[in-house]
C-alpha cells in the first residue's frame, strides 16, 4: 500500500509549485490559478488524513475549502473584471494606482 | 471499492483510444487539397473583416458567476438527501436555514438586474 | 498495481501544475489547471474518498474553471500578459528559494513515522460525510450559506457595470 | 495482477465493456438514420432510401464519407485546441455509458456515486465546446460557444436540482439501487415509479435536459439562420462526426438518466421462458429510452425556437425557483410522514 508519506509529500511538492507561482507570475488571474493548486494541496493532505486516520472530518473539511475556493474564484474574478476596464492589463505590477 | 473503478479506467481508455484512433484516421485517410480560400475562417463567403477576438458582454460572467455559487448549494444538497431520512424534521430546518440565506441572494441578484437580457 | 496508479497520478498533477506556471499564455494554464484537478481527483479515488472526487470534478473542473475560462474569454486578452516588468529578477532568487523550501518539506515529511494508509480504513460514501456535515459541522455548514451570500453580492456589484 | 487479468471476472467485465461500447456505438448511428427518417415523416419526405432498404445502410455510407473528407483546420485557428476539442467533447459523452445500468447484470460497473459520477463528466461537455469556439478563431464559432456554454451551464442547474427530490425519497447515488428501489407495484397495477412521487422534478429533468443537449426549442447555439452552425462552423470530416456523436451520446444518456430516475430504469413485467427473462430488462431500458429519442426528435420538428434571452429568463427565473420550491415541499413532506 501507499505510506501516507508520499502524500504529503505530493501534498507539499504542489504546494510549493502554487506558491512560486504565486510569486513569479504578473498576470492576475495566474496568480488566483497559483491560489487554487495551493488550495488543492492542502485538499490532498486532508483527505490523506482522513483516510490514515479513519475519521470522516478530514473529507467534510475539504467541503468548506471547496466553498472557499468557489467563493474566491467568483469575487475575484470580478475584481479582475472591474481591474481590466479600468487599467485595460491584467499585470500586477501596473496596477500600482494605490502605491506611494 | 477501488475494483468498482477499475471498469471505468478500461471504459475511459477504450474511449479516448477510440477518439484519439478517429481523429488520426481522417487526417491519415483524408484528401488533403488546401488554398487560402478553404482556410480562411467562415464568413458566408465574404472576405473575412475585423478580429473574432471582439470582448463579450459581462453578462456571460455573471451567468457562470451565478451558476458557480447554486453548484455549490446543489452539492451541498446531495449528501443531505442521502442521509434525510435520518435526519428527519431537523434536516428539513437546518436546510431551510441554508436555502433562505441563498434564496436572499437570489432575490438580489434578481432586483439588481443580473438576470435581464434585454438591458 | 496501486503504485503504478499513484505514481502516474502524481506525475500528471505535478505536471501539470508546473506547466501552469510555465505557459505564457493564461488559457492554457487554466487549461493545464483542469488536468491537474482530475488527476487530484483521481488521487482522491485511491485514498477512497468517492464522493468528493465526483464533487472535486463537478465543483473545481465543471464550475470554478468554466467561471476562468469564461473571463479569460470574455476579456480576449493579448498573448502574453507577463511582459518585460521590472520585477524580472525575482525569478532567480526566487525558484532557488522555493526549491529550498521543498527541500525542507520533503526531508521533515520523509523523517516522520511511516504509520501505513492501511486499506478501506474509511471510505468517504456520502451517507457517512453527510452525517457528519449535518451534525458535527453544522455551524460551518450554515455559516457556508452566508459565505455564498456575501460572495454573490460582492461579485455583483464588482461586475454589474456593462463591459 | 497476473491472477487478475485472467480471471473469470475480469474477462466479464471486458466482454460488458466491449458490449456496452460496440452496442451504444451502433446505437448512435442507427440514431441519426432514425432522426432522419421521422423528421422526413413528419414533412412528408420519404428520407434517406438510397442507400440499402429503406436508407439503412446510410449510417455506414455517412461514417465512411466523414473518414475520406477533407480535415480542413482553419489558417488562424489555434492548432492544438482545434484538433483537441472534438476529443475533449467526445470522451465524457462517452465515458458516461459505464456506469448506466442497460439491465440487472448489463452494467459495466455499480458505483456508489454513480449519479454524480455522470452530472461530473457531462459538466466537463462544456470544455470542448468552448475550446471548440475559441480554436476556431471565427466569429460566429465563438458566439456559437460563447452562448451554447452560457445556456448548458443555465440548465445544468437545474437538471442537479430536479434530481435532489428523487434523491430524498431513494436515499441513495447508486444507478442500480435507485432501479431497483422502484421495483414493484401500488394496488398492484401502478408501478412504483418516482415519476408518481416527483411529477414537477420530472417536468424540469425533461425541459432542462432538453436544453442541455442543444436540441431545439433550445438550440440557440446553432441557431442556422443567425450563427451557421454555431461552435462547430469551422470542423468538417472527422472532427464534426466526433461533436455531432457527442451531441447523440448526450441525448441517448440524460434519457437514459430520466428513465432510470423516473420511470424505473429496467423495470417491467417479466414473463416467458428463462432466455426471455435476461432479455427482456434490456428490452423495457431501451423502450423507454426510445420514447424519449421519439419525444425529442418530434419536438424538434414542431417547435419554433427561443430568444436568447426567453431561455435564459426561463431557466433563472422559472425553472430555478420551481425547483427549490420542489425540493422544500418533498423534504417536508418526507419528513412528516
Amino acid at each position: 500500500m501507499i505510506p501516507l508519506n508520499w502524500y504529503l509529500i505530493l501534498g507539499a511538492v504542489l504546494f510549493v509549485i502554487g506558491v512560486l507561482g504565486f510569486f513569479l507570475k504578473r498576470n492576475i488571474i495566474a496568480l488566483l490559478l497559483s491560489v487554487e493548486i495551493m488550495l488543492n494541496a492542502v485538499n490532498l493532505t486532508f483527505v490523506a488524513f482522513s483516510s490514515q486516520r479513519g475519521q470522516i472530518s478530514g473529507q467534510v473539511f475539504v467541503f468548506f475549502v471547496l466553498v472557499v475556493a468557489a467563493a474566491e474564484a467568483a469575487v475575484g474574478l470580478a475584481l479582475v473584471i472591474a481591474m481590466y476596464r479600468n487599467r485595460e492589463t491584467l499585470n500586477v505590477d501596473r496596477s500600482n494606482l494605490l502605491k506611494w | 471499492m477501488l475494483q468498482s473503478w477499475a471498469p471505468i479506467l478500461a471504459f475511459l481508455i477504450l474511449v479516448s483510444g477510440f477518439a484519439v484512433v478517429s481523429v488520426i484516421m481522417s487526417y491519415v485517410l483524408g484528401v488533403k487539397n488546401p488554398n487560402p480560400r478553404k482556410l480562411a475562417p467562415y464568413e458566408c463567403g465574404m472576405q473575412p473583416t475585423g478580429t473574432a477576438r471582439e470582448r463579450f458582454s459581462v453578462k456571460f460572467y455573471l451567468v457562470a458567476m451565478l451558476f458557480l455559487l447554486f453548484d455549490i448549494e446543489a452539492v451541498f444538497l446531495f449528501p443531505w438527501a442521502v442521509v434525510y431520512r435520518d435526519l428527519g424534521l431537523f434536516g428539513f430546518f437546518e436546510m431551510v436555514l441554508f436555502i433562505a440565506a441563498i434564496l436572499a441572494g437570489y432575490i438580489y441578484v434578481w432586483k439588481k438586474g443580473a438576470l435581464e437580457w434585454e438591458r | 498495481m496501486i503504485e503504478i496508479l499513484f505514481f502516474f497520478f502524481a506525475a500528471l498533477a505535478v505536471g501539470a501544475a508546473i506547466n501552469v506556471l510555465v505557459q505564457k499564455h493564461v488559457l492554457y494554464s487554466a487549461l493545464s489547471l483542469i488536468v491537474m484537478l482530475t488527476a487530484m481527483s483521481a488521487l482522491f479515488i485511491l485514498l477512497q474518498a468517492d464522493f468528493l472526487a465526483v464533487i472535486q470534478v463537478i465543483v473545481y473542473a465543471g464550475a470554478i474553471m468554466v467561471l476562468f475560462v469564461f473571463v479569460i474569454m470574455l476579456l480576449n486578452l493579448p498573448e502574453d500578459e507577463d511582459g518585460a516588468d521590472r520585477l524580472r529578477w525575482l525569478k532567480f532568487l526566487g525558484i532557488p528559494l522555493g526549491l529550498f523550501l521543498l527541500f525542507l518539506a520533503v526531508v521533515t515529511l520523509w523523517n516522520v513515522e511511516r504509520p501505513e494508509v492501511v486499506e478501506a480504513q474509511i471510505s468517504g460514501t456520502p451517507e457517512l460525510i453527510g452525517r457528519s456535515l449535518f451534525t458535527d459541522y453544522l455551524l460551518p455548514f450554515e455559516a457556508t450559506s452566508l459565505l455564498i451570500l456575501i460572495a454573490l453580492m460582492g461579485a455583483v456589484v464588482f461586475a454589474k457595470k456593462d463591459l | 495482477m497476473i491472477e487478475y487479468v485472467t480471471s473469470a471476472d475480469f474477462l466479464l467485465m471486458m466482454a460488458k465493456i466491449v458490449g456496452i461500447f460496440g452496442g451504444v456505438m451502433g446505437a448512435l448511428a442507427y440514431l441519426t438514420w432514425l432522426e432522419r427518417k421521422l423528421m422526413a415523416r413528419v414533412q412528408m419526405r420519404p428520407g434517406p432510401t438510397r442507400v440499402g432498404p429503406f436508407g439503412l445502410l446510410q449510417p455506414i455510407a455517412d461514417g465512411l464519407k466523414f473518414l475520406f473528407k477533407e480535415d480542413v483546420i482553419p489558417t488562424n485557428a489555434n492548432k492544438f485546441l482545434f484538433v483537441l476539442a472534438p476529443i475533449v467533447a467526445l470522451i465524457p459523452a462517452l465515458l458516461s455509458f459505464s456506469v448506466i445500468p442497460f439491465g440487472p447484470r448489463l452494467q459495466v460497473t455499480d458505483l456508489s456515486v454513480g449519479l454524480l459520477f455522470i452530472f461530473a463528466i457531462t459538466s466537463l461537455g462544456v470544455y470542448g465546446i468552448v475550446l471548440g469556439g475559441w480554436a476556431s478563431n471565427s466569429k460566429y464559432p465563438l458566439m456559437g460557444a460563447m452562448r451554447s456554454s452560457a445556456q448548458m451551464i443555465s440548465y445544468e442547474l437545474s437538471l442537479t436540482l430536479s434530481v435532489v427530490g428523487v434523491l430524498m425519497i431513494a436515499n441513495t447515488l447508486s444507478l442500480g439501487e435507485l432501479v431497483t428501489a422502484q421495483q414493484g407495484t401500488w394496488f398492484g397495477f401502478i408501478p412504483r415509479w418516482n415519476i408518481f412521487l416527483q411529477p414537477v422534478a420530472f417536468v424540469i429533468y425533461v425541459v432542462s435536459a432538453i436544453a442541455e443537449t442543444n436540441r431545439l426549442p433550445f438550440d440557440l447555439a446553432e441557431s442556422e439562420q443567425e450563427l451557421v452552425a454555431g461552435w462547430h462552423t469551422e470542423y468538417s470530416s472527422m472532427k464534426f462526426a466526433m461533436f455531432m456523436l457527442a451531441e447523440y451520446a448526450n441525448m441517448v444518456t440524460v434519457s437514459a438518466l430520466a428513465t432510470i430516475l423516473f420511470l424505473g430504469g429496467w423495470t417491467g413485467p417479466m414473463f416467458g421462458p428463462e432466455w426471455l427473462q435476461m432479455v427482456l430488462p434490456t428490452v423495457w431500458f431501451v423502450g423507454k429510452i426510445s420514447v424519449f429519442i421519439f419525444f425529442y426528435v418530434l419536438l424538434r420538428s414542431t417547435f419554433p425556437r427561443f430568444r436568447y434571452d426567453q431561455l435564459m429568463r426561463f431557466s433563472w427565473k422559472v425553472l430555478l425557483p420551481l425547483a427549490l420550491a420542489n425540493i422544500l415541499i418533498t423534504s417536508l413532506i418526507v419528513a412528516l410522514s
